[in-house]
């Protein structure tokens, strides 16, 4: 490490630093020391770093600009490794002793940057949109083209290893809301407050004061910085009142809904050591306070980029702030009075202000006169048209303006500094106050945009009104507060000030050379946009301010125009001969800085990312090797498989073992609704396609449901639990879907329908078991049902005692097997499959997963809803008109669209079985299907495979599919030709593959 | 109409920019027209640019009540690609991939079109299982694509996550190498160019507020610059076209929602393709300019205010951060909202309509910025014979009384 | 209720066993496992319902949105106009079903056991205030939710029926399939305040 | 970020504890097999989606899991009023814009 360099432009007392507590900090490989208290880039001006980093498109030297929100130039790679943050602007970061920063551009260094010389060369060949232009021919070589621009575009990089930091999220509510603790702020939470509302304040700096911290005023008679801290602490005291500085509000969303940012820990390092680097808060609030402040505008002249040009304001705060001079010769270009406190400020740190160039003619008010007073030379009439230098400034060319500030009237004389503040007016920060689609209007009184009318419960106080005197802004803040707050206050502060003199509304300052051919003017600093090219976009028909936006980027950068859009809309409006108002704002988004993603994310991510759902028998399937498969939301077992097993052979394994033995499956997943009252049944009639009038209790029907379009979304067996009293199952996925539907149609449709459906999808617990030997399992564990075929027969339900628990007991089947379905309490599944699998130990009962659960079904021809079907297949798609009821007295839901000329047509894609003609292939699912492989692409195709899965049972392939009049092409053969170029042959089928007559389950 | 290439930039950079010539005229509205083009988005312009070009149709408007492309065509993550599920739409996509190609050079202007490859990532069977199907049906019609396994995924993407312990893991890929992004604005302004230059009168600050009819014949549009006749009005109007519609007491089968986007601040290069996840939702890619483009999904409720609601935002941010970890140390920039029209099946509505001479072309949203080229050469067919192109005829309004819908909800999904 | 036997049962967080990760943990998780839960449906209108309903429970069905009633170990929650959560002693479920069909008899009512569906947590502690903020999007200040107040909401993804108590900690009734999701997130989100399972 | 009243829950709920549900008021057709395929279209399909004042369905998904109606700005996204199913608008775009005609009417 190098020695730390001495803090050149340090004053020797003043600031709110801590001088006590010295920390170093590399910036470009260079270390340096600053103190508590600092920004980076009070820092780096203490030490008298100039260049920052490299302009975006040609390269040229930047230095600091602003001390906030606003600055366009300073974007610094932070940290380093895995900890690094792409572009945080050093004026919103906060020194610590250790930290890292680098430019983000130049090569290879900011200072000494080769790309500059393209910048000078080739730069004029940039003019915006120039990529518009060329690099159009062959159509091929623009990606190689593309790839040298994003090579230089870009600033900061990203570390590719997983960011180390967590990140917290926190709903907020509150009666009142202040965005922005200046004066405005602190004054209308302070009334808030009092009137015991729940309040929240925020605030994006480390200290609540807004500009009360570098001023030199008085409140009440108290200095203003020492006023600020009071205000804090008295809000810090009150419980009702919640208090946050280091906290962005960045967007502002319907109905008062305000997200912020709080930053934890990122003022101590690079990584949170503990707890979350950065909060999220999500605050709804009855009534919002924007108390946002202004933020000065720079003036646009020839070379105003060149570091040692900063805002005027910016300079003020730097010293009375962070004592910090950033110059020893000053010069201030301004339109305003506000130049003139500056000015005082530099003299007042023992500097030289070789004058204030002031564009009015009679400059006047209290600042004036003060300054006057000081001995400081005031140019009137005059305008800096150009400034000096290469990596900084050397010198300011002043010339004199008309009355107009449109013409420069006479020579032009040069003077030499090292430091150019620029006043050039203030531009409340209406930003916020947009984000809910309210529009800003221009005052020509303010010279900039205020908050527009507004539907949200919204109040207004201080700079973001375009009122600048501070007792204004406490007044304000307090009748903001007290209307916020349903209270009233006659409370007054008393600042000393008067009325600061009338500023004059100049932007571009003009040359003695036409725009185009004038030094380059900057107004965008970020994107590199000059006052040319907006005239240049402007004439070439992008009148909108919209266009020009777009055509030549300004305002697109990470400041969103926060210094550089007004001055450019000014000359839009100039160019084409229009007032700003006419010309209009861009749009301002959230966010008003730049978001984490992460904190965005909040905690949702990983294993919180999403809901995982499990069964009750979860446990044992991830104490039994399960592998898991998604659905829905649920964690479903896939397999299970055993040691030294491929999938396959488990599948074979568990699938034999339901066609020769038994074999266990957890159904708790499937959506159950229990419906209840007298009209429950005529529901059912109405919902699905069947009739369900003539189901017994004791009894269970498959019912399809569909949309009103006539297409199948959810299919299930539903019970008959006793005469009003249902049970319905629906697909795991299908669940709230399902539940929601039907009491779409009863609360909106049906009201008068005696029917309640209450979820009990979590409350039972499902063990479905099936196989040969599946009731010899169950007759170990149930003695007091009957449970022969007699006596208890397919699609029956009973209740039972199943291992010494009340039970439900279905003989329904999936698997084409003899097969029961047991559902108990959830808190009692665990147990009851532990019950089974023991009963079962004998007949080697065998776990199985839903993919064998597929196969099995698949050779029964049974359909999976949203797999063989998929949102455009009817009942008679799918070969499924038995399930139509076709005499119900109700039109169900779907019905009428059965005769629609398109769903009519008997040559739809009908859902049919496919048997490979090589019988050891099986076909991938979403293969598709043609008639003739050999004919030219596009092929005609008739549809795909649905599902395909080897049959061990069988000893082929099987697969179902959609075909084009599948229904009418029984026998036919079938190709699928897939990407490996392989061309496989299928006969259609019926789908039913395995026991087609069901003796099986009728066992 | 001045040539563009690298050439006029050398010349006109002699004499500083002073002599380029306006990209279009801004032209007072005539008293009639043989067309009129209600909106001037990217379909709209296209439209006009097809109906002079291929019909030699050229006393034509494209009345625009803001600026041109500055609806949907100004806010979409411009991802480009033709890899629907059904025959219709895939084809009527591709032909618009096919325009894509040559376009920067068939209108002199540089729509950036970037063929750096999409892919649809899927994250459960099911998933697989339509993307297997998808890219089948693709492949047999012509249209390039491949499945892919994680692997394949990570190779094309090194910095995704491809832990298979995630909630909601990788397990593979659509991957459609021809397709890509393109600049957005440029398309819009490169189709203005070019109908302009064929006299095209291009009106923008003039909003429709009615359409007049006679005897159940279109007479022209009243606006605010006054009335404008015509006997073909076609709107053009993305996500008020329900608005459109209900100037002549009709109703379409959309509604308007919004749909948001994002862009981080420019960081290096960092991803060089296109990823989607409508599992997850979550849509990637890296402009030029460096930004991360994002793009989140739409608000359940329907909306014109072209602003959606901060949990929108907040869903898509986690799926980016959990598929790239790495992302999470990245700052979001600036997000907006546009105002989708969709379908119930999620395809477009490119047709005539029972009222004489009124066309819509609707219906895209969140995917028809891909279409631009192609559905204005289809929809310019159609308003110049008045009959549908072979390839727009599936995408008639009648479709929803007969029943043949093209759902395309697995392949647009929410997306783009 | 005395003899009832839990041997064969597992509630939705009986693998979340005791432990604690800091010492004055500042969010304490409680499971109340077991408890008897039915959800009643019937029409508030109907006094032959309400005054049924109030015989067997011994307290009057809560009618105010978002109230509560409670008497001993049974607690009623409103849900919404014509719906209850009623919770009752565990085990006793089955009788007070029965009994409520009984003096129901007739009625256009639904009575649904879903004891097993849902389990009853109790969070306290004096991390449990900011826990349930960033938790849920309700706002649980006292003053918006008063002891008694029951509001169904959702509980980061998840849904949940949360009950303000005296002692100022919070009765969470969780379904059984997100239970350990529910866990997850807890665990997570009370990381700065210590996470205690008792 | 919508803030919506639930009329019965009878308190203000955030966003995230509903889902919408599309255009209130659309009545199915009684007896489907009577009507045309167009009519049967423009009950299951075609939309009124008007820019301004819209009334549609919201379900407390979250929350009570009751369908109700709310009267809503499209544009605004201003909710002018919730009220519960089978009960009609107090509030449409005829009542406003009478009532922003006599505004203006009484200014004059
Ligand atoms: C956030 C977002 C992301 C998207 N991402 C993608 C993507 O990645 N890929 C993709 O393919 N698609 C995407 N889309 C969809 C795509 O943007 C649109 O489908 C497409 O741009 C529509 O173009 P258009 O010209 O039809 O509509 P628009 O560009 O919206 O043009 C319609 C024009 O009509 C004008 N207009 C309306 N009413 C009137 C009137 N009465 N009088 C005069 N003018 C009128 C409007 O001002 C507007 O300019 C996305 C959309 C959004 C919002
Ligand atoms: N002399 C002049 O011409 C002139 C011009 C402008 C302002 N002023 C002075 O400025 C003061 C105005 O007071 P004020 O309270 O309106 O403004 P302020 O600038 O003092 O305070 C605004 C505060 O809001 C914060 N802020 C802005 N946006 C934010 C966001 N999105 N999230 C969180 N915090 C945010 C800022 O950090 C700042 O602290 C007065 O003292 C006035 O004299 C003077
Ligand atoms: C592909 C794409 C990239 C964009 N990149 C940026 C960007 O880098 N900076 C920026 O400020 N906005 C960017 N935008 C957003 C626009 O500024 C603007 O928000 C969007 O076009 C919607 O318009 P509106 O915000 O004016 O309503 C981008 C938009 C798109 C579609
Ligand atoms: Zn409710």
């Amino acid at each position: 490490m190098s020695p730390n360099l001495p803090q050149i432009n340090r004053l020797a007392t003043g600031g709110r630093i801590d001088r006590s507590k010295p920390m170093s900090f590399t910036f470009n490989g260079k270390t340096y020391q600053g103190f508590e208290g600092d920004t980076l880039a009070s820092a780096m001006l203490a030490n008298g770093v100039g260049v920052v980093g490299r302009s975006f498109k040609y390269s040229r030297a930047r230095g600091i600009l602003g001390h906030g929100a606003e600055e366009p130039n300073a974007l610094m790679q932070l940290h380093k490794g895995k900890e690094t943050i792409p572009n945080p602007r050093a004026t919103q970061v906060e020194l610590f002793d250790g930290l890292t920063a680098t430019s983000t551009n130049g090569w290879p260094s900011a200072e000494f940057d080769l790309m500059s010389l393209m910048g000078k060369i080739g730069g004029k060949m940039m003019p915006p949109g120039f990529y518009y232009k060329t690099f159009m021919a062959p159509q091929k070589m623009w990606m190689t083209y593309e790839k040298l621009i994003r090579k230089a575009a870009g600033f900061g990089k990203l570390s590719l290893e997983a960011d180390p930091d967590t990140y917290d999220k926190i709903n907020a509510h509150c009666d009142v809301m202040v965005v922005g603790a200046g004066p405005a702020g602190l004054a209308a939470a302070l009334e808030a407050g009092r009137s015991g509302k729940r309040v929240i304040i925020v605030d994006e700096q480390n200290e609540f004061g807004g500009t009360l911290l570098a001023s030199t005023q008085t409140v009440d008679g108290i200095d203003a910085a020492t006023w600020a801290e009071q205000a804090t602490s008295q809000l810090e005291g009150m419980a009702n009142v919640l208090v946050m500085p280091r906290t962005t509000a960045f967007g502002y969303y319907d109905h008062n809904f305000v997200v912020a940012l709080e930053r934890r820990t990122d003022h101590i390092g690079p990584v949170a050591k503990t707890g979350t680097r950065q909060r999220l808060h999500r605050i709804r609030a009855h009534q919002v306070i924007l108390a946002t402040g202004a933020i000065e505008r720079p003036l646009v002249f020839g070379n105003n980029d060149l570091p040692g040009i900063m805002l005027s304001n910016s300079v003020s705060t730097y010293i009375n702030r962070y004592a910090v001079v950033p110059g020893q010769r000053c010069v201030i270009m301004t339109t305003n009075d506000s130049g003139y406190q500056t000015a005082l400020d530099i003299q007042g740190a023992g500097r030289t202000v070789v004058a204030v160039v002031d564009s009015r003619q009679t400059p006047n008010g209290r600042l004036v006169e003060a300054a006057k007073a000081a001995g400081i030379q005031v140019m009137a009439g005059h305008g800096v048209i150009e400034a000096q230098g290469s990596k900084k400034v050397m010198g300011a060319i002043v010339a004199p303006l008309d009355e107009a500030g449109d013409k420069v009237i006479g020579a032009g004389k040069t003077l030499s500094c090292d430091l150019i503040a620029v006043a050039g007016g203030w531009s409340p920060v209406v930003h916020l106050s947009c984000h809910t689609g309210s529009r800003p209007v221009w005052k020509d009184d303010v010279a900039g945009f205020v908050p527009g009318p507004s539907i949200q419960n919204q109040h207004l106080a201080g700079a973001v009104t375009g009122e600048y005197l501070l007792s204004e802004a406490l007044n304000a803040g307090i009748q903001a507060g007290a209307t916020a707050s349903g209270t009233t206050s006659a409370q007054i502060f008393d600042c000393g000030d008067e009325s600061i003199g009338v500023s004059q509304a100049l932007y571009l300052v003009p040359h003695t050379k036409p725009i185009s051919r004038a030094p380059k003017q900057f107004v965008d600093f970020q994107n590199d946009v000059t006052a040319a090219g907006i005239e240049l976009a402007a004439r070439e028909g992008f009148q909108s301010i919209e266009h020009v936006k777009r055509y030549t980027a300004m305002g697109f950068g990470t400041d969103q125009g926060k210094t550089g859009n007004i001055n450019g809309m000014a000359i839009v409006a100039k160019t084409m001969n229009k007032s700003i108002a006419e010309t209009g704002t861009t749009i301002f988004r959230p966010a008003y800085t730049p978001v984490t993603f992460g904190a965005i994310g909040g905690r949702d991510v990983g294993e919180l990312l999403d809901p995982a759902r499990h069964t009750a028998m979860h446990p044992w399937h991830l104490a039994n090797g399960a592998e898991f498969e998604n659905v829905g939301q649920w964690k479903r077992p896939w397999y299970f498989p055993q040691a030294g097993e491929t999938m396959q052979q488990t599948l074979n394994r568990e699938c034999l073992a339901v066609r020769n033995s038994v074999g266990i499956l957890d159904a708790s997943t499937l959506g159950k609704i229990d419906i209840q009252g007298k009209d429950a049944r005529e529901f059912l009639n109405r919902v699905y396609t069947n009739a369900w009038s003539k189901l017994a209790p004791g009894k269970c029907r498959y019912g399809l449901m569909l949309k009103e379009d006539g297409m199948i979304f959810d299919d299930g067996v539903t019970a008959c639990l006793s005469d009003n009293h249902f049970l319905m199952t629906t697909t795991s996925g299908g669940a709230a879907a399902v539940l929601g539907w039907l009491e779409l149609w009863h609360q909106t449709e049906w009201p008068e329908m005696e029917v309640y459906f209450t979820s009990v999808t979590d409350q039972w617990a499902t063990c479905s078991f099936a196989g040969p030997n599946s009731r010899k399992v169950l007759e170990k564990l149930c003695t007091d049902v009957d449970l022969s075929a007699e006596a208890m027969k397919f699609m029956d339900w009973r209740e039972g005692t199943v291992a010494g628990i009340k039970a439900r007991i279905f003989r329904i089947s999936f698997t084409g097997e003899l097969s029961f379905e047991v559902n108990v309490p959830a808190d009692q599944g665990h147990y009851m499959w532990k019950k089974l699998m023991e009963a079962g130990e004998e007949f080697g009962i065998t776990p199985y997963g839903t993919e064998s659960m597929h196969v099995l079904r698949a050779e029964k021809g049974f359909i999976i809803a949203g797999q063989d079907t998929d949102g455009s297949m009817t009942p008679y798609d799918c070969l499924m008109g038995w399930a139509v009821g076709k005499t119900k007295e109700f039109s169900f839901l779907g019905e009428r669209s059965f005769s629609r000329p398109d769903t009519a047509r008997t040559d739809r894609k009908q859902l049919v079985g496919l048997k490979p003609k090589d019988p050891t292939v099986v076909i991938p699912e979403g293969a598709q299907i043609v008639m003739d492989p050999n004919q030219p692409i596009p092929m005609d195709m008739m549809g795909h495979v649905t599902s395909s899965y080897w049959s061990e049972c069988l000893g082929h392939g099987i697969a179902m599919g959609t075909v084009k009049g599948g229904s009418d092409r029984m026998g036919e053969t079938v190709y699928c030709p897939l990407a490996d170029g392989r061309v496989l042959a299928a006969q259609i089928c019926s789908p039913v593959f395995y026991d087609p007559k069901g003796d099986h389950h009728n066992d | 109409m001045k040539k563009y290439s690298g050439f006029s930039l050398f010349k006109h950079s002699l004499s500083h920019h002073e002599n380029w010539q306006a990209a279009w005229r801004s032209p007072q509205p005539k008293k009639e027209y043989d067309v009129i083009i209600v909106g001037g988005g990217g379909h709209g312009l296209a439209t006009a640019y097809y109906l002079a070009k291929v019909h030699g149709i050229t006393n034509v408007a494209v009345l625009e009540k803001g600026y041109l492309g500055g609806g949907n065509t100004a806010r979409n993550t411009t991802i480009v690609r033709s890899n629907y599920l059904w025959d219709e739409a895939s084809k009527l996509y591709d032909h618009s991939l096919d325009l894509w190609k040559d376009l920067s050079q068939d209108l002199n202007y540089n729509v950036m079109f970037s063929q750096r490859g999409v892919l649809n990532l899927g994250h459960n069977l099911q998933d697989m299982r339509d993307i297997e199907r998808r890219v089948n049906a693709n492949r047999l019609n012509g249209i390039d694509g491949v499945v892919l396994n994680t692997a394949e995924v990570k190779e094309i993407v090194p910095i995704i996550n491809d832990s298979q312990d995630i909630r909601y893991p990788v397990l593979g890929a659509s991957w459609q190498a021809t397709g890509g992004v393109a600049r957005h604005d440029a398309v819009a302004w490169g189709f203005a160019r070019g109908a302009d230059s064929m006299g095209v009168d291009l009106i923008q600050q003039c909003e429709v507020t009615d359409i007049v009819t006679e005897e159940g014949a279109v007479v022209g549009v009243q606006t605010t610059q006054g009335f404008i006749g015509s006997k073909k009005v076609a709107c053009v109007t993305a996500g008020n076209s329900g608005v459109m519609a209900a100037m002549v007491g009709l109703r379409l089968p959309i509604e308007s929602r919004p749909l948001q986007a994002l862009v981080s601040e420019p960081i290096k290069p960092i991803i060089n393709t296109v990823v989607m996840s409508n599992a997850v939702h979550a849509y990637v890619s890296q402009s030029d300019k460096g930004d991360l483009v994002i793009g989140a999904g739409a608000d359940a409720y329907n909306g014109y205010g072209q602003r959606g609601s901060f949990n929108v935002v907040e869903h898509t941010m986690s799926a980016i951060c959990e598929l790239f970890p790495m992302f999470s140390r990245v700052r979001m920039n600036r997000a907006w909202g546009g105002i989708v029209d969709t379908c119930p099946d999620a395809c477009p509505i490119i047709s005539k309509t029972s009222i004489k001479g009124l066309y819509f072309n609707c219906g895209w949203g969140t995917g028809g910025f891909k279409a631009t080229p192609g559905s204005g050469n289809v929809f310019a067919h159609t308003l110049a014979h008045d009959e549908a192109h072979p390839l727009a005829a599936p995408f008639s309004i009648d479709r929803f009384s007969t029943g043949h819908l093209i759902d395309e909800h697995g392949a647009a999904g929410v997306a783009h | 209720m005395t003899n009832f036997d839990t041997s064969n049962m597992e509630s939705p967080l009986h693998h979340r066993v005791a432990h604690t990760n800091a010492a004055n943990a500042g969010v304490v998780m409680k499971e109340d496992k077991f408890r008897g839960q039915l959800n009643l449906r019937g029409n508030p209108q109907d006094v032959a319902f309400t005054s049924a309903v109030e015989s067997v429970l011994g307290v009057a069905l809560p009618m105010a949105p978002s109230s509560s009633a409670r008497n001993g170990d049974t607690v009623v929650y409103w849900l919404c106009p014509n719906e209850w959560l009623l919770i009752v002693a565990s085990g006793t479920q089955g009788q007070v079903e029965a009994d409520l069909r009984t003096a129901m008899e007739g009625q256009h009512i639904a009575v649904t056991d879903i004891s097993s569906g849902q389990t009853l947590v109790n969070l306290s502690g004096t991390g449990v205030a900011e826990l349930m903020q960033k938790s849920t999007v309700y706002d649980c200040h006292e003053s918006n939710f008063p002891v008694g107040k029951v509001v169904q909401t959702t509980f980061a993804k998840t849904g949940t029926t949360m009950c303000k108590l005296e002692d100022g900690s919070f009765d969470l009734v969780i379904r059984r399939s997100f239970s350990d999701y529910f866990f997850l997130w807890l665990q997570d989100a009370s990381d700065e305040y210590g996470l205690s399972v008792s | 970020m919508h803030h919506i009243y639930c009329p019965y829950c009878e308190e203000m709920r955030e966003e995230e504890e509903y889902s919408y549900t599309g255009e209130a008021h659309i009545e199915r057709p009684k007896d489907p097999a009577a009507i045309s395929d167009e009519a049967w279209a423009n009950y299951i399909f075609f939309r009124s989606n008007p820019r301004g004042i819209h009334h549609e369905m919201w379900y407390h998904a979250a929350g009570c899991r009751r369908y109700f109606n709310a009267t809503r700005d499209t544009q605004s996204y201003k909710v002018h009023e919730t009220y519960k199913m089978g009960e009609m608008p107090s509030i449409t775009a005829q009542t406003l814009a009478v009532a922003n005609l006599s505004e203006k009417g009484g200014a004059s």
